[in-house]
């Protein structure tokens, strides 16, 4: 057991966050906001060149064929700038060798069959829909563009319908269920960026002649923060890593007791990634509920995490079942 | 202990019952429009002045300034029954009549009453309030927007933050240091700013909710005549200080029962999706409306306390405490509610916003006041715990 | 409406806290605590002559004739010296002409048919019995005391059955209705009474030379502790009022909007003791974690208090039931 | 990221599964009275003293003074494994074997380490720990218990608190102040203290759960060899330090453990009483489980941070802060599922004493570190936060 990031592992983090800050700032998420429904196609291709999309896909698919834990490890790198775009589904679209995914030349959704809200649908190339345990794709179909979506960064159509499709794999609770796993990476990331970001704020602003972080009760919301999102993300390296071992080695390793489910990791990231979020708009006070600031984009994009790959709510079920 | 109201305020409730059920039908449909200030603006002075040929503007403003004088109780039934009726918010009307309108009242002479008050009362003027900065936020009192004296003017210059209806006021009631060598309370002064004034640049902050709620202000060699000080030069903080004093615990009563009724909202929502089932959202479903009974529970005893002393002491803090966590608690469900459906704002799929409604509750534990800085307010004045230093 | 307590209301609660800060004090608790199933007969007569237990009784049958608004301002300073014994049910008792309840010569315990555990069982002279709406009084079972009760001055003893009695009222719903009311208020005494206890400590305490009041990681704590209590006084006088307010006017008054229920103000109350208590235990560190402090018996008892007159738990029920 | 084990650590897993599996079915029953201090610790003395001659006394203590060495993966490997299996607990070595023996192995001359550790080990010595006051709690610089030279000798006089197994230790673990006219952490000495020294005087507390966990312990001139001081005098803070520097993030292992297996008891009982069927209740369970899982996942970083670095730095706060307030989440639904059944500890309604735990769970937040003391550590440990002032 070495439940620290390998030195692979640490590289690839730093890699992508030093492209990640330097490329996905404020003014990029401002720009992606005020653009609903398109997505920045240079972007998409740079973070294809990255590995970001190929990362779980096989070598054979034009992916990089690397586990779960690393996929971890780069879907908080992408939480932390809250980067635009359906970037989730589209590696998990490169895991079932959808055309274009794993490469960047096409940008990817996934849907479960019974809802009618389809996220970044303007900007899809491909979309796919998961039922009864398939993944098919469908032809896209028309919507609307709701005008005023939860996350300015998760653009929202309604459709009539969602189309019959074709299949493409059988794998599509497997598939979900690493879409939770990645959801509750970005979330970790997201949290952890709502933390960097008050803690900054919090060290600077001064009232009262004194610096706010020395605060109490300031310095506490932090640290309750902070705590969660230490914890959570140890959860979902956990449940990664879980999965790849047991992938590995066909479940013949004992690594002693019980093992962290993915409902169980994301339902704990989620809960982390709201309270982060929501301390960091409170440490800011009023310029935390402007858009002046990101906090907002952070804590937006988590709750509509929350209603992706299944809801929140029905991890609650699924952890519960299991007990 | 009484709840039952007196024969006065059965009177009062009944005649102001009938008055809205005649008058609400009559009135033009509210501007649908959210980024229209001016439509959204005109619609609710259009009410005032309807309250006021009606004799209900300024319930609870004294009677010597044009006001009703009516009793604390019976301003709560005023506001429990415009609620309850649907008639339209105080709106941008909100400065003049709780905070600039009284302080004059109390503060101002008998020539800036006779200017500024009718306006108000009529909803021919509207006022912002040009008090929090960027750097003096909880710490209001470190202002640094700065005015001198040149002649029979102050020559104003700084930034102002969080100044709602700033797009359309004629008026602002400002906060500036006129000296800047003694100790922060004791350099500021009160000023009645003329938003036409030459100088004065206002920026809508987009909220997090995506309105233009508020706005900065920059102010560039603003001239405000001397005549315009509200009480003495630097005495500004304590002329302030008598407009929060003018709380009568009724704040928040208009909020509150919209609370109520978007929690009836959601537990229809709720049963209509089968979410109902669920005893833990039914359950906090309860318990939040419990809470919210107890806090308007405590609202009647603030305002009955306000009859009594004339404010209702850390009453308000007290109130915002409780009402905010609940509120907080209340978005949480409602997402889980909303499931998917949550994922914009305006979908419409009940009569209420649940989303943009659990989002903007975030501003409660910040605005007017932050969560920290009454819970400071609490545990100093009521418990008598020793201040920081 | 004036929601303020009148002159004499006013009265009423100075007179009663005199006696009961000078009588029950912390010496008498702790005595009480190792004595458990005996009642002290002493104090018990001396609250009675304070009109405790027939505060609500009609004057007809011994009591004082008062509403239940005058009943929660009793049971609420009750609450705040955490008085042992079953005052609630005795009080109940004397509403229905129990023979010696108002004028303390009885000690009376009130269950639900469907409980095994009995509250105070060796000390009662009557028990009553609730079920189906029906009150009656049953001969007192034989009873097993258990060592190691929740609460030192609840002691709970365990009965094989319970047997079956004589009806003496068919006002069962409403006389456990006004024994939630009574639980409500004297947890809203529990809960002051641990708040002053708190912050009488905290501005004493000193640690790194500061008097841990003035940290905000305490203060805010007992900050929000007097909030929850502060609202929730409010909330059980309301329902107190209201039902009285409802039976001398067969509900003709019009005080607009809803009014508070019991159960509503109950979960309210329990929440906000049970938030104070820790709040207190917590802000005296390991001392609060000790009989050395009443504050484990406050927070006790206000434990024991959900699970009389219906559960906590079933207030929740019902107050859904209502929306 | 690895959490499958190396050969070694399976080996060590299977190995000791082996052994414990033969060996704990010959044991003697756990004591069962509460209150009999000496039976339960003479107990706890025989499992270490069976430890011992297994060769697992001191799994993460350096073999040079005695231990066995292990990684602290095998460590949380025995931690689990004991648990698993149902071992007895550390208990009353406590003290002994993760405090006072590291901090003698590190910083005690020669023949303190000879004196002192293997006594530890083998369960002969029991020790206890006087480090906190009535006045030195969360800031335990401030200790005022004194001691001066006489001769060969320390005089000690004060009072310490929550001295744990005071009744049943042979020696104590003391920290005292050698020089009052220093800096508060300058002036600290650490001292061996033979408990059959005269002029010790233990004072048991009732805990709130009813047990007499802790001591007050006065001491009255008690005089101590010189010998008994590890490392030189007024450098007691640094000594005590290094003890909590051992920290291998394994001292919470069997608790969260144990934590998990009165949930699954609680899971049962609320399926077998119908409390199953309230979502609420299931959901908070599920939530509590995962949160759980959660900060297993997290020991095992912590373990392999102190494997690399030697210790978790605020691993360990965090830890404990996560924890506490899963325990106070999931007190609450224990009432909730006990109902009636809670108005008494012992009751056995289940497998566990869901009852006392709610209440022992109150202590989390409260020992080893306040809540509030651990949150200040990591807002500037961690984050890089200002101190106050």
């Amino acid at each position: 057991m070495d439940f620290l990031l390998s030195d692979d592992q640490t590289a690839l983090q730093s890699e992508l966050r030093r492209f990640l800050t330097d490329r996905v700032d404020h003014d990029l998420r401002t720009a992606a906001a005020e653009l609903p429904g398109a997505i920045d196609r240079v972007l998409w291709s740079e973070l294809a060149s990255l590995g970001v999309f190929g990362i779980h896909a096989a070598e054979d698919d034009g992916g990089v064929g690397l586990g779960l834990a690393e996929a971890t490890v780069v879907f908080e790198e992408l939480g932390r700038v809250a980067v635009p775009g359906p970037t989730i589904s589209t590696c998990l679209a490169a895991t079932l060798g959808v055309e274009g995914a794993a490469d960047g030349t096409a940008v990817v959704g996934l849907i479960r069959a019974d809802t009618l809200l389809v996220e970044h649908l303007d900007g899809l190339d491909t979309l796919l829909v998961h039922h009864d345990g398939l993944v098919e794709t469908v032809a896209k179909p028309d919507g609307t563009l709701l005008p005023r979506p939860l996350d300015p960064l998760t653009p929202v159509s309604q459709v009539e319908a969602i189309p019959a499709g074709d299949e493409i794999s059988k794998a599509g609770e497997r598939v979900i269920q690493q879409g939770r796993l990645l959801a509750a990476a970005f979330q970790v990331g997201l949290g952890q960026a709502a933390v960097d970001l008050g803690t900054e704020y919090a060290g600077q602003r001064q009232q009262f002649n004194k610096v706010i972080g020395s605060f109490q009760a300031v310095k506490h919301l932090l640290a309750d923060a902070v705590v969660g999102i230490d914890i959570a993300r140890a959860g979902v390296h956990a449940a990664a890593v879980a999965l790849d071992e047991a992938a590995a080695s066909d479940g013949a390793n004992d690594s002693g007791g019980r093992s962290m489910s993915v409902d169980a990791a994301r339902l704990v990231a989620s809960e982390a990634a709201q309270r982060a979020c929501e301390a960091c708009i409170q440490v800011h006070g009023g310029i935390g509920f402007t858009w002046e600031l990101d906090a907002h984009l952070f804590l937006k994009r988590s709750l509509a995490l929350d209603a992706t790959f299944g809801t929140v709510h029905s991890s609650h079920d699924a952890v519960a079942a299991t007990l | 202990m009484q709840l039952a109201p007196t024969a006065d305020e059965a009177a009062f409730r009944a005649e102001l019952r009938a008055w809205l059920a005649e008058t609400l039908p009559g009135l033009a449909p509210k501007p649908d429009d959210r980024e229209d200030w001016t439509a959204k603006s005109d619609y609710e002075r259009m009410w005032q002045r309807t309250l006021f040929d009606a004799g209900y503007a300024g319930v609870s403003w004294p009677k010597e300034y044009g006001g009703r004088g009516s009793t604390p109780a019976e301003e709560l039934i005023f506001l429990e029954e415009t609620e309850a009726a649907g008639a339209p918010y105080v709106g941008c009307n909100f400065v003049g009549t709780l905070h600039a309108g009284p302080t004059i009242g109390a503060e101002g002479s008998d020539e800036q009453k006779k200017q500024y008050l009718p306006g108000i009362l009529r909803g021919d003027d509207i006022w912002c309030q040009g008090f929090s900065e960027p750097e003096a936020g909880s710490d209001l009192a470190s202002l640094r927007t700065t005015a001198y004296r040149d002649g029979d003017e102050y020559v104003v210059n700084g930034q102002k933050m969080w100044t709602s209806n700033a797009q359309v006021a004629r008026y602002c009631e400002l906060l500036v240091r006129t000296d800047p060598d003694v100790k922060k309370h004791a350099g500021i002064t009160w000023l009645v700013m003329p938003m036409d004034a030459e100088g004065i640049e206002v920026r809508p902050l987009k909220s997090l909710t995506g309105g233009p709620e508020f706005s900065e202000m920059f102010l560039h060699d603003v001239r405000i005549p001397v005549e315009n000080r509200v009480g003495d030069e630097n005495d500004g903080w304590r002329v302030a200080m008598v407009t929060f004093g003018f709380e009568r615990g009724t704040a928040f009563v208009s909020e509150l029962l919209g609370t109520m009724a978007l929690v009836a909202d959601l537990v229809e929502l709720a049963k209509r999706s089968g979410h109902w089932d669920d005893a833990g959202i039914r359950h906090g479903l309860a318990r939040v409306s419990a809470e919210l009974d107890a806090q308007w529970a405590y609202t009647k005893r603030n305002v009955s306390r306000a009859a009594r002393d004339g404010n209702t002491g850390v009453g308000g803090s007290i109130f915002k405490l409780g009402y905010h966590e609940t509120r907080h608690r209340l978005g949480d469900i409602a997402m889980r509610v909303l499931g998917r459906q949550g994922l914009a704002m305006g979908t419409r799929v009940s009569d209420e916003d649940h989303v943009e409604e659990r989002l903007y509750a975030l501003s409660l534990s910040i605005a007017a006041g932050t969560a920290q800085i009454q819970r400071n307010i609490v545990g100093e004045r009521l418990l008598g715990l020793p201040r920081e230093r």
